[in-house]
C-alpha cells in the first residue's frame, strides 16, 4: 500500500500544494489530475522518491520510502517524461537492460514478445524509430512487470496513436485487475475497460 | 539484505579502506618524498647523481668563503652527521646566516662539491628579539660546556 | 547486485563502441596536447626528457576531464539516469559500476598508449614500467573524484568549465604523485613512495567517492 | 515537542535570526577595528625586531592570523554545509554561503603576503612545496565552492550541490596543516602549538593573537552582513 502523508512541494521558491495526503491501495488506479505547472510530474516524482518533498513523506507498506530506497524501487515501475532509451542501442538491448536493472532478468524471448506486443521491431536501432515507437518501446516495460506492484506513469499515452493507447489503458488495467495499482498523470481523459479510476486534482491542494 | 545489514557492510568497507590508506600512507612516508635531501643522504649516494635535485641543512660555522671573483661563494652544508661542500654563484637571500637553515637547489659535481643554482634559506619558528637570542645563545654555551666539562 | 555492475559496465562499453568517435576524440587530445609541448618549448632532448612525466600526465588529466562531461549527461538527457536511481541495485554500486566504465573508456587507452609518446620525449624505455604503472593507478582516481564533479553539474549552463574548475584542484595531488614517481624513477631513485601514496589514493576513493558521487547525483536529480 | 527544544531551534529559523545577525554585526564590526588597531599597533610599533629576520618579520602579524582563518573558514563552512545537508536547515546552508567569499581573501591574502614575505627570507617570492601548493589548491576550493553555486538557479540545489563540494574539500585542510611536518618543506613549523606552547617572544606572540581576535571579529561581522543580505535575496526576512 502506498501512502502519501501532508506531501508539499516546492519548486524554485513557490510551492506547488501543500497538505497533499492519498492511499493507493491494492486494486486501486488513481489519476493526477491539474493543469500545466501545477506539479503533476513532480507529484510523480515525489511517490517514486527521486524528489524530496518539502513536508510530509511517502511510506511503502507503513515504511518512509527514504528508508527502504532501493527495496522499494525493486517494487515499482516508474515511466517518466524522457523514454529512458538509448539512441545507440536495439529496442531489445534497451528493454533488456532496463529489466536487469531493475531487478526482474528477462528472457529474449519474452523481450521479443513484449516489443511485438507494441508493435516495435526489437533489432532496429532506437535512433532509426520514430517519435511514437520510441515511445512505445518504453512502455513495452509494462508487459514484463506483471510481477511489479506499483506503475507511476507520467503521461502515458502522449505521443501515442489511438491503436497504442488501448493497448497501454488495456494492460493497465489488466494490472489493476490483477491486484496491482497505478498513478498516472494524463491531459486527456481515458477509459479503462470499465475499471473504476479516482482523480487527485491537484488544485484542491493549492498553497 | 536487510538495511541494518547493509550499514554494517557499509561500515565494514569504510573501516577496512581506512586501514589499507593508512597502512600505505605510512609505508610511503618510509620511502623517498622529499622536498630535498640531506648531507647523509648525498653522502650515501641516495640523492639522484647527474641531476637537479636540493639538498637542506644546515650552513657549517666558519665555512663561509667568498672567492677572489666577489661572486662565488663556498660554504658547507651539515646535518650534524655528514658535511656537504657547496658553491654558488650570485646573491645569497639576506636569511644565509652560517650556523642556519639552507636549502639548496643543483646538481653534485664529480669532485664531490655540489653546484647550486639556486640558495634558498630556511628559517625556523622561532621569533625573538636580538637580546633575547643571545641569551639564549650564552645558555646553550654554557650548557654545552658544562656537558663537555662532565663528558671529562 | 553484481549483476547490475555487469550490465551498466557492458551497457557503456556497448555504446562506446557504437560511438567510437567519442572515445577516440579523447585520445587524439592526450596525443595533440602531448605533441605540442615539444613544439612549443623546443626539441633539446635533454629538456623534453626533463618535462616528459609531467608533460604525459597534465595531458591525461585533461583529456580525462574531457571525456568526463559524458559520464553522466547522456543518460540524464534521455532519462536513463533516472531508471538507474531507482534500479535494484543501491546507486552508490551503480555509481561505481559507472565510474568502472569511463575508465575502461577513458582511462585505460591513456595507460596503453603513453609509452609510445614516452618514446616522442626520448624517455628512457627502462621508465615506462613505472609511467605506465603510474597511470595504472592515478586515472581510475581521476574517474572517481571526476564522477563527483561531474554529477555535481549535471545539466548546468557552462558545466564543461565549471567541472574543470572543480575536479582539477581535487586531482593536483595525483598529479604531483603521478609525475613524481616517473621523475624519481628517472633520477634512479625508487618510485615505491609515490606509487604507494597512489595506490593508497586509490583505495580511498574507490570506497569513499560512489558514496559522493550518489549524493551528488540525487541532488542534481531534483 | 517540548518548550526547550522549541527554545533550542528558535535562532534556526531566518526571520528570527536575522534581527540577531544584525545585532552581532553591529558588535563584532567596532570590535574588529578596535582589535586590528591594537595589534598592528603592538606589531609595528612595541613588538622588537626578530634576531634573524629583523624587520621583515613583522609581516607575521598579517600573514599567520589570515593563514589560520583560510584553514578555520573553511572547516567552518564545510561544517554549516553538512549540518545543512543532514538536517535540511536553511539557514546553516545561507552561513556556509555566506562564509566562502571570507575564507577566499583571508587565503588570498595569506598567500599574498607569504610571497612577499619570502622574497626577503627565503629569497623566492614562490617555491612549489607542500605547504604553499595545498594552501593554494584551498583557494582554488573557494573559488570552486563559490563558481558552482553561482551557476545553479534553483537555491535549494545549489546549496546542497555547494555543501557536498564543501565536504569533499575538507580533506585538503589537514595535508596543509600537517604539509610541513610531513614532508622537508622550506616553509618553517609552527611557532604556536597546543602542545608545545610558543616559540615566539612574548610580545610578538600576543600581537600576533590580538591580530588573529580582530580577523575572527571581521569575519563574524561579514559573515553576518553577508548573510542578512542572503536571507532578504531569498525572501525571508
Amino acid at each position: 500500500m502506498l501512502e502519501a502523508a501532508e506531501l508539499r512541494c516546492e519548486r524554485g521558491g513557490r510551492t506547488l500544494f501543500s497538505g497533499l495526503a492519498f492511499t493507493l491501495g491494492s486494486g486501486a488506479l488513481l489519476r493526477i489530475a491539474g493543469p500545466n505547472g501545477r506539479g503533476k510530474t513532480s507529484l510523480l516524482r515525489i511517490l517514486c522518491g527521486l524528489l524530496e518533498p518539502a513536508a510530509g513523506e511517502v511510506r511503502w507498506k507503513g515504511a518512509p520510502i527514504r528508508e527502504l530506497r532501493e527495496e522499494f524501487a525493486r517494487q515499482l515501475v516508474y515511466l517518466g517524461h524522457a523514454p529512458a532509451v538509448k539512441d545507440d542501442l536495439t529496442a531489445a538491448e534497451n528493454l533488456s537492460i532496463a529489466c536487469r536493472l531493475s531487478g526482474f532478468p528477462a528472457t529474449e524471448k519474452s523481450i521479443h514478445a513484449a516489443l511485438e506486443t507494441l508493435g516495435v521491431p526489437p533489432q532496429a536501432l532506437v535512433k532509426k524509430l520514430s517519435q511514437g515507437q520510441r515511445r512505445r518501446s518504453a512502455l513495452a516495460r509494462l508487459v514484463l512487470s506483471e510481477s511489479v506492484p506499483l506503475w507511476l506513469l507520467d503521461e502515458p499515452l502522449a505521443a501515442l496513436d489511438a491503436a497504442a493507447a488501448a493497448l497501454v489503458t488495456g494492460l493497465v488495467a489488466e494490472h489493476v485487475r490483477r491486484g496491482g495499482m497505478a498513478a498516472f498523470t494524463t491531459h486527456q481523459e481515458a477509459g479503462f475497460a470499465g475499471v473504476p479510476v479516482s482523480v487527485l486534482d491537484l488544485d484542491a491542494f493549492d498553497a | 539484505m536487510k538495511p541494518r545489514h547493509k550499514r554494517l557492510a557499509a561500515i565494514a568497507i569504510g573501516v577496512a579502506a581506512l586501514g589499507i590508506v593508512v597502512a600505505l600512507v605510512l609505508r610511503a612516508f618510509n620511502e623517498n618524498l622529499v622536498f630535498f635531501f640531506t648531507p647523509s643522504q648525498v653522502v650515501a649516494h641516495e640523492a639522484p647523481e647527474g641531476r637537479t635535485f636540493r639538498i637542506g641543512g644546515m650552513v657549517e660555522k666558519g665555512s663561509v668563503k667568498r672567492q677572489a671573483d666577489g661572486v662565488t661563494v663556498q660554504f658547507t652544508v651539515t646535518d650534524t652527521a655528514k658535511t656537504l661542500p657547496v658553491s654558488y654563484r650570485g646573491p645569497l637571500p639576506d636569511l644565509f646566516r652560517e650556523g642556519k637553515g639552507v636549502v639548496a637547489q643543483g646538481k653534485l659535481g664529480p669532485d664531490g662539491v655540489f653546484r647550486a643554482s639556486e640558495v634558498l634559506a630556511k628559517h625556523d619558528e622561532n621569533y625573538m628579539p636580538p637580546e633575547a637570542a643571545e641569551a639564549v645563545k650564552k645558555a646553550q654555551q654554557t650548557a654545552e660546556k658544562t656537558s663537555r666539562t662532565l663528558a671529562k | 547486485m553484481l549483476d547490475a555492475v555487469r550490465c551498466l559496465v557492458a551497457r557503456d562499453l556497448l555504446l562506446a563502441l557504437r560511438r567510437k568517435s567519442d572515445v577516440g576524440t579523447a585520445l587524439l587530445f592526450f596525443v595533440i596536447v602531448a605533441s605540442l609541448f615539444p613544439l612549443g618549448i623546443g626539441a633539446e632532448p635533454n629538456l623534453l626528457r626533463a618535462v616528459a612525466p609531467g608533460v604525459i600526465w597534465v595531458a591525461a588529466l585533461l583529456s580525462s576531464m574531457l571525456s568526463l562531461r559524458r559520464m553522466f549527461e547522456a543518460d540524464h538527457a534521455d532519462g536513463t539516469l533516472e531508471q538507474m536511481a531507482l534500479g535494484a541495485a543501491p546507486l552508490g554500486v551503480v555509481v561505481a559500476a559507472k565510474a568502472l566504465a569511463h575508465w575502461l573508456v577513458a582511462g585505460l587507452p591513456l595507460v596503453v598508449i603513453a609509452p609510445v609518446l614516452a618514446l616522442q620525449y626520448d624517455v628512457s624505455p627502462s621508465l615506462y614500467g613505472v609511467l605506465a604503472l603510474s597511470l595504472l593507478l592515478g586515472t581510475p582516481v581521476l574517474s572517481l573524484v571526476g564522477g563527483i564533479g561531474a554529477a555535481l553539474t549535471l545539466g548546468l549552463r557552462g558545466g564543461g568549465v565549471l567541472l574543470s574548475l572543480l575536479v582539477l584542484p581535487l586531482c593536483v595531488p595525483v598529479l604531483i604523485m603521478g609525475a613524481g614517481s616517473v621523475e624519481m624513477a628517472a633520477a634512479g631513485l625508487g618510485a615505491s613512495g609515490q606509487l604507494l601514496l597512489l595506490a593508497a589514493m586509490l583505495v580511498g576513493a574507490a570506497a569513499a567517492a560512489p558514496w559522493a558521487i550518489a549524493a551528488a547525483l540525487r541532488i542534481s536529480l531534483e | 515537542m517540548s518548550a526547550r527544544s522549541i527554545h533550542w531551534f528558535w535562532y534556526a529559523s531566518p526571520q528570527t535570526f536575522y534581527p540577531l545577525a544584525g545585532a552581532i554585526g553591529r558588535l563584532a564590526a567596532p570590535a574588529a577595528a578596535v582589535l586590528a588597531l591594537v595589534g598592528l599597533y603592538i606589531g609595528l610599533f612595541v613588538a622588537p625586531t626578530d634576531a634573524q629576520q629583523g624587520e621583515a618579520y613583522r609581516i607575521i602579524f598579517i600573514h599567520v592570523p589570515a593563514a589560520w582563518m583560510s584553514m578555520f573558514l573553511y572547516v567552518v563552512m564545510a561544517f554549516w554545509a553538512a549540518i545543512g545537508l543532514a538536517f535540511n536547515t536553511r539557514l546553516s546552508a545561507m552561513m556556509a554561503r555566506a562564509l566562502a567569499p571570507t575564507g577566499a581573501l583571508f587565503t588570498f591574502i595569506a598567500l599574498w603576503t607569504g610571497s612577499l614575505w619570502g622574497k626577503p627570507t627565503w629569497g623566492t617570492y614562490w617555491v612549489w612545496d607542500a605547504r604553499l601548493t595545498s594552501e593554494l589548491i584551498l583557494l582554488f576550493l573557494y573559488l570552486g565552492f563559490m563558481a558552482l553555486q553561482a551557476s545553479i538557479d534553483d537555491t535549494r540545489r545549489a546549496d546542497r550541490a555547494g555543501a557536498l563540494l564543501a565536504i569533499v574539500g575538507v580533506v585538503n585542510v589537514p595535508i596543509i596543516y600537517y604539509s610541513v611536518q610531513w614532508w622537508n618543506t622550506l616553509h618553517q613549523g609552527a611557532s604556536v602549538s597546543l602542545k608545545s606552547g610558543s616559540s615566539m617572544a612574548p610580545i610578538m606572540l600576543w600581537g600576533m593573537l590580538v591580530m588573529a581576535l580582530a580577523f575572527w571579529m571581521y569575519s563574524i561581522a561579514v559573515a553576518m552582513a553577508r548573510v542578512r543580505c542572503i536571507i532578504r535575496e531569498r525572501g525571508e526576512a
